[in-house]
C-alpha cells in the first residue's frame, strides 16, 4: 500500500509538472498564430495553400503536399507494425 | 484561461498513474493509449484560434482567400494529429499481439509475473 | 585549449609503440621457448596430475571460478549492490517508476544546466 | 555525390522490406533457392554505397534537400551535415555485416521474411532519423525504429523474447511519447517544425521555459541510449532478442541515440550548458553498468550492461563539451559500435554452435573455436581500452578531455579510469568462463562457425586493430561531425538558404 502511494505520487507530480508547464510555456489557447505574427507555419500555409495546391481542404495539403514525406512515414510505420504483428502471430516455430 | 491544456495534460498524468501502478498488461496499454491521447489533444488545442472556422475552403469563403486565412484555425497540428494517430494504433496492435503470447506463456496477463529475466 | 589531439609525432607514436609491445611479447614468447628446450625434461606420473599439499585436486576443481575470484570486488562495492543492485528486480511497474523518478531528477538538473535555478 | 541520395539513403530499406515478403513468396511458390538473401544482399549493397556516396559532400556542407519542392519552414527538409554523415555511416556500415551475419546465423528460423523486412525497416529509420531536419519527422522515424525493435526483439516468441518485448514496448512507447510531447512544446511555442528555423528563434526565448521541453526530450533520448535511471529495457531486450539484432542494436541504434542527444541538446537547443548534467549522468551510467555487468551470469546480459556502461563514457565525452571531448565521444560512439558488434556476433557464434549463453554451463571452447576465441579476446581488449586497440584511443581522448578541463575533470578521468579497470575485471571473467578451463564434456564436439559468419566478425576485428594502430584516422573521421557540432549558424544558413 506504501509503495502504491509513493508510485500515485510520483505520477501526479509528474502530471502536476506538466501542467503548470503547459500553461507556462505554451501561448494561451485560442491564440493561433501565436506570437510571430504572420510568420508561423500554419498561417503561411494557411494563406499560401488555396493557390499553391489549389486544395480546398487546407489540412489535405498539408498531409499530401507540404508533410507528404510524414505520410509516407506514416504508412510505413502502418506496414512495420504489420509485418511485426504479422510475425508474432506467424504459424509455427524453429523450421529445423 | 481555458481548460483545454488542463484536461489534456490531466489525461497524460492519469495515463501515467495506470501505467506505474496498475498491473495487468491490457489496462497498462490503455494507459499508453490515454497519454498519446492526452497529448494529441494538448497539440490540437495549440492550433485553435478564437472563433476559428475549419480549415476547408468552403463556398462562402471562395472569393475571400485573405479573410479565410484570417479566421480558419492551424491546419498543421491537425495533420500531426492525423499521422501520430496512426502510430499509436501501431504500437497498440503491437503491444496487443504481443499480449497473446505473454498469456500463452505465463498463463496470466499480471506484469509482477512477467519477471524471468533478471540475472 | 587543443583544438584537437594529435596521436603520432615524438617518439611514442602509436605506430612505435605497437611495434615495440609486439617486439617484447614476441621476445617473451621466444624466451619461454628456449627455456623449455633447455629444462631437463622428466615427467613423472605424479608430476602430470594437479595437486596442492601433496593432495590431488580433482579437474572439476581447477576450474577457474570467476565469481569467487571477483569477490573482494563485490565487497568493496556491497553497498552498491544491496541498494541499486537489488533494484533490479525485472518488474516493469518498477522500469516505469524509475522513469518517472528520473523525469523529475532531470527537470531539476536540466533548469539548473540552463541556469533557471 | 549520387543524385537524389539523401532520399534514397532513406528510401531504399524501406523499399527492401516492402519487396522481401513478394520475393519469399515467389521463392516458396517457384522454389528459387537463397532469393531473400540475394534481395537483401543487393539492397544492403546499394544502401552503403548510397551513403558513402554522401559522405564526402556532406563533410563540408551542409546537404540539404527539399521534399517534393517545398520550401523548408513549409516543407520538410532532409539536412545532413557532418554528424548526420559520420552516424549514418556507421548504421549502414554496422548494418550491412549484421546483414551478412544473419544469412548464416537466422537459417535454421521460420518467418525469416519478416525478420529481414524488420531489419530492413529498422535501419531505414536509424537512417530516416539522422538525415531528417525536421522535428516532426524525427518523431515519425523514431517510431518507425522503435516499432521496428520491439518487433524484432520478439521475433523468436519464446518466454524471454516475448517478456523483454513487452517491457521494451512498454518503456520505449512511453519515452517516444515524452519526445511527441517536446515536439508539441517546441511547436506551439515557435510555430514552425524544421529545425534550423527553430534554432533560430531558439534565442527569443526565455531559458526558463525550455526547461521542460528539453527534459522531455533527454527523457525520451534518455530511455534510447539508456542513461542510468532509464536503462533497465535494455539488458532484457538485448538477452532477448536474436544475437544479430543484439548486435545491430549495439551498433546502431545506440549510435542513433547518441546522434540524437547531439543534435537535439546542443544543436537544436544550443544548450552546451547542460553539459555538467550530462557528465554527472554519464559517470553514473558508466559505474553502474559496469557493477551490474561484474555480476552477470549471462554472456549476453553482461555485453548488454558493459554496453551501458560505455555508453556512459560517450555522454561524459558529449558533456565535456571541448573540441576534445566531443571528439572523442564521436571516436568512442564509433568504436563502440565496432566491438560491441563484433562480441554480439562472437557471442552469437557460440550460441548458434552450443545453444547457451549461461557462463556456468560453458567453458574451455577455445580448443574448439580459436578463431572465435581470438577475435573475443581482440574484442575484450579492445572494449577495456588496452592499447594498441581502438577502445584505448578514444577513451584516451576522454580522460584527456577530462585532465584538460582541470578542477572537476580530474574526478572524471579518475572514475573513468577505475571502470576501465573494472571492465577488463568482467570481461576477463566472460573470458575465462566460456573459452577457458574445464570443458564440459557434452561440449567436446563443438567447432568452429561457418566462415560467413566469421567474415563480418572479422571485418569488425580488423577495424578494430587499424584504428587502434592508426587512430589519427578516427580522428579525421569525427573531426568534421565536431565541428558542425558547434557551427550552429553554417546548419542554419545551409538548411534556410541566405
Amino acid at each position: 500500500m506504501n509503495r502504491e502511494f509513493l508510485r500515485l505520487l510520483t505520477a501526479v507530480a509528474v502530471g502536476l509538472l506538466l501542467l503548470v508547464a503547459v500553461y507556462a510555456v505554451l501561448p494561451s489557447f485560442g491564440e493561433f498564430p501565436q506570437s510571430r505574427e504572420n510568420t508561423a507555419v500554419g498561417q503561411r500555409i494557411l494563406e499560401e495553400a488555396p493557390s499553391q495546391t489549389g486544395a480546398t481542404n487546407v489540412v489535405t495539403s498539408v498531409v499530401w503536399g507540404y508533410r507528404g514525406y510524414d505520410t509516407f512515414g506514416e504508412a510505413t510505420v502502418l506496414f512495420t507494425a504489420v509485418v511485426g504483428v504479422l510475425m508474432v502471430l506467424r504459424a509455427g516455430g524453429r523450421r529445423e | 484561461m481555458s481548460i483545454n491544456y488542463a484536461v489534456a495534460m490531466m489525461l497524460v498524468g492519469l495515463g501515467l498513474y495506470c501505467l506505474v501502478v496498475k498491473r495487468n498488461l491490457i489496462k497498462l496499454v490503455i494507459g499508453l493509449s490515454v497519454i498519446t491521447d492526452g497529448i494529441h489533444l494538448l497539440l490540437i488545442s495549440i492550433g485553435y484560434r478564437s472563433g476559428g472556422i475549419p480549415p476547408i475552403v468552403t463556398s462562402a469563403y471562395m472569393d475571400n482567400l485573405e479573410g479565410f486565412a484570417a479566421r480558419a484555425v492551424d491546419p498543421v497540428p491537425q495533420a500531426l494529429v492525423l499521422t501520430s494517430i496512426v502510430i499509436s494504433v501501431c504500437v497498440l496492435a503491437l503491444a496487443l499481439s504481443l499480449a497473446i503470447y505473454a498469456y500463452r506463456h505465463y498463463g496470466t496477463l499480471d506484469v509482477r509475473k512477467l519477471r524471468r529475466l533478471r540475472e | 585549449m587543443a583544438d584537437s589531439v594529435v596521436f603520432g609525432p615524438g617518439f611514442w607514436g602509436p605506430i612505435i609503440a605497437t611495434a615495440s609491445m609486439l617486439l617484447i611479447a614476441g621476445a617473451g614468447y621466444l624466451l619461454i621457448l628456449a627455456s623449455r628446450r633447455i629444462s631437463p625434461r622428466r615427467p613423472t606420473s605424479e608430476k602430470l596430475t594437479t595437486y596442492a599439499c601433496g593432495e590431488d585436486v580433482s579437474p572439476s576443481q581447477t576450474r577457474p571460478d570467476a565469481e569467487f575470484f571477483f569477490s573482494p570486488i563485490r565487497r568493496v562495492f556491497r553497498p552498491f549492490y544491496r541498494y541499486i543492485g537489488a533494484k533490479h528486480t525485472g518488474e516493469l511497474s518498477l522500469y516505469v517508476w524509475w522513469v518517472l523518478i528520473g523525469a523529475l531528477v532531470l527537470v531539476v538538473l536540466t533548469a539548473h544546466g540552463l541556469g533557471v535555478l | 555525390m549520387i543524385p537524389h541520395a539523401p532520399i534514397l539513403a532513406v528510401f531504399l530499406p524501406l523499399l527492401a522490406a516492402f519487396v522481401l515478403p513478394l520475393v519469399s513468396l515467389l521463392e516458396r511458390r517457384y522454389k528459387i533457392p537463397l532469393a531473400k538473401e540475394w534481395v537483401s544482399a543487393i539492397f544492403v549493397i546499394a544502401e552503403v554505397m548510397v551513403v558513402f556516396s554522401v559522405f564526402p559532400d556532406a563533410k563540408s556542407s551542409v546537404v540539404a534537400y527539399q521534399l517534393g519542392g517545398w520550401a523548408p519552414p513549409l516543407g520538410i527538409v532532409l539536412a545532413i551535415d557532418a554528424l548526420s554523415a559520420l552516424a549514418a555511416l556507421i548504421i549502414v556500415t554496422v548494418g550491412a555485416l549484421v546483414f551478412i551475419y544473419s544469412f548464416i546465423y537466422m537459417r535454421r528460423e521460420s518467418g525469416v521474411e519478416h525478420y529481414y523486412a524488420l531489419l530492413f525497416l529498422l535501419l531505414g529509420g536509424c537512417v530516416g532519423v539522422v538525415f531528417t531536419g525536421d522535428i516532426f519527422n524525427f518523431y515519425v522515424f523514431f517510431e518507425i525504429m522503435s516499432i521496428a525493435s520491439y518487433a524484432l526483439v520478439a521475433f523468436r516468441r519464446h518466454l524471454w523474447g516475448i517478456e523483454a518485448a513487452i517491457k521494451y514496448l512498454i518503456v520505449g512507447s512511453l519515452g517516444t511519447s515524452f519526445i511527441l510531447l517536446g515536439i508539441v512544446f517546441l511547436y506551439g511555442r515557435f510555430g514552425t517544425l524544421t529545425m534550423a528555423n527553430i534554432m533560430e528563434l531558439m534565442g527569443q526565448v526565455a531559458a526558463r521555459d525550455l526547461v521542460i521541453p528539453l527534459t522531455c526530450f533527454l527523457v525520451g533520448i534518455g530511455i534510447k541510449v539508456a542513461m542510468v535511471p532509464f536503462h533497465f529495457w535494455l539488458p532484457d531486450a538485448y538477452q532477448g532478442a536474436p544475437s544479430p539484432v543484439s548486435a545491430f542494436f549495439s551498433g546502431a541504434t545506440a549510435t542513433v541515440g547518441v546522434y540524437a542527444i547531439a543534435r537535439i541538446v546542443y544543436v537544436l537547443f544550443g544548450a552546451a550548458s547542460v553539459g555538467s548534467l550530462l557528465v554527472v549522468l554519464g559517470l553514473i551510467t558508466m559505474v553502474v553498468g559496469a557493477l551490474m555487468a561484474l555480476v552477470q551470469r549471462d554472456l549476453k546480459r553482461l555485453l548488454a550492461y558493459s554496453g551501458i556502461s560505455q555508453m556512459g563514457y560517450v555522454l561524459v565525452g558529449l558533456g565535456l563539451g571541448t573540441a576534445l571531448g566531443i571528439q572523442g565521444a564521436l571516436f568512442h560512439i564509433f568504436n563502440n559500435a565496432v566491438y560491441k558488434t563484433l562480441l554480439f556476433m562472437l557471442v552469437g557464434a557460440v550460441i548458434w554452435r552450443v545453444g547457451t549463453s549461461r557462463m556456468d554451463e560453458l567453458g574451455g571452447l577455445w580448443k574448439n573455436m580459436p578463431i572465435t576465441a581470438f577475435m573475443f579476446l581482440l574484442g575484450s581488449l579492445a572494449i577495456a581500452g588496452i592499447p594498441p586497440l581502438n577502445g584505448f584511443a578514444s577513451k584516451w581522448m576522454i580522460y584527456l578531455a577530462g585532465i584538460e578541463y582541470g578542477g572537476w575533470g580530474y574526478v572524471v578521468t579518475a572514475i573513468a579510469l577505475i571502470v576501465s579497470a573494472l571492465t577488463l575485471a568482467y570481461f576477463l571473467k566472460a573470458l575465462s568462463s566460456v573459452f577457458l578451463g574445464q570443458r564440459p564434456s557434452h561440449l567436446a564436439n563443438v567447432k568452429e562457425p561457418p566462415a560467413a559468419m566469421l567474415l563480418p566478425a572479422m571485418v569488425l576485428a580488423v577495424l578494430c586493430v587499424v584504428f587502434g594502430v592508426l587512430p589519427q584516422l578516427g580522428v579525421d573521421l569525427v573531426e568534421p561531425a565536431q565541428r558542425a557540432i558547434s557551427d550552429l549558424n553554417g546548419y542554419i544558413v545551409g538548411v534556410m538558404g541566405g
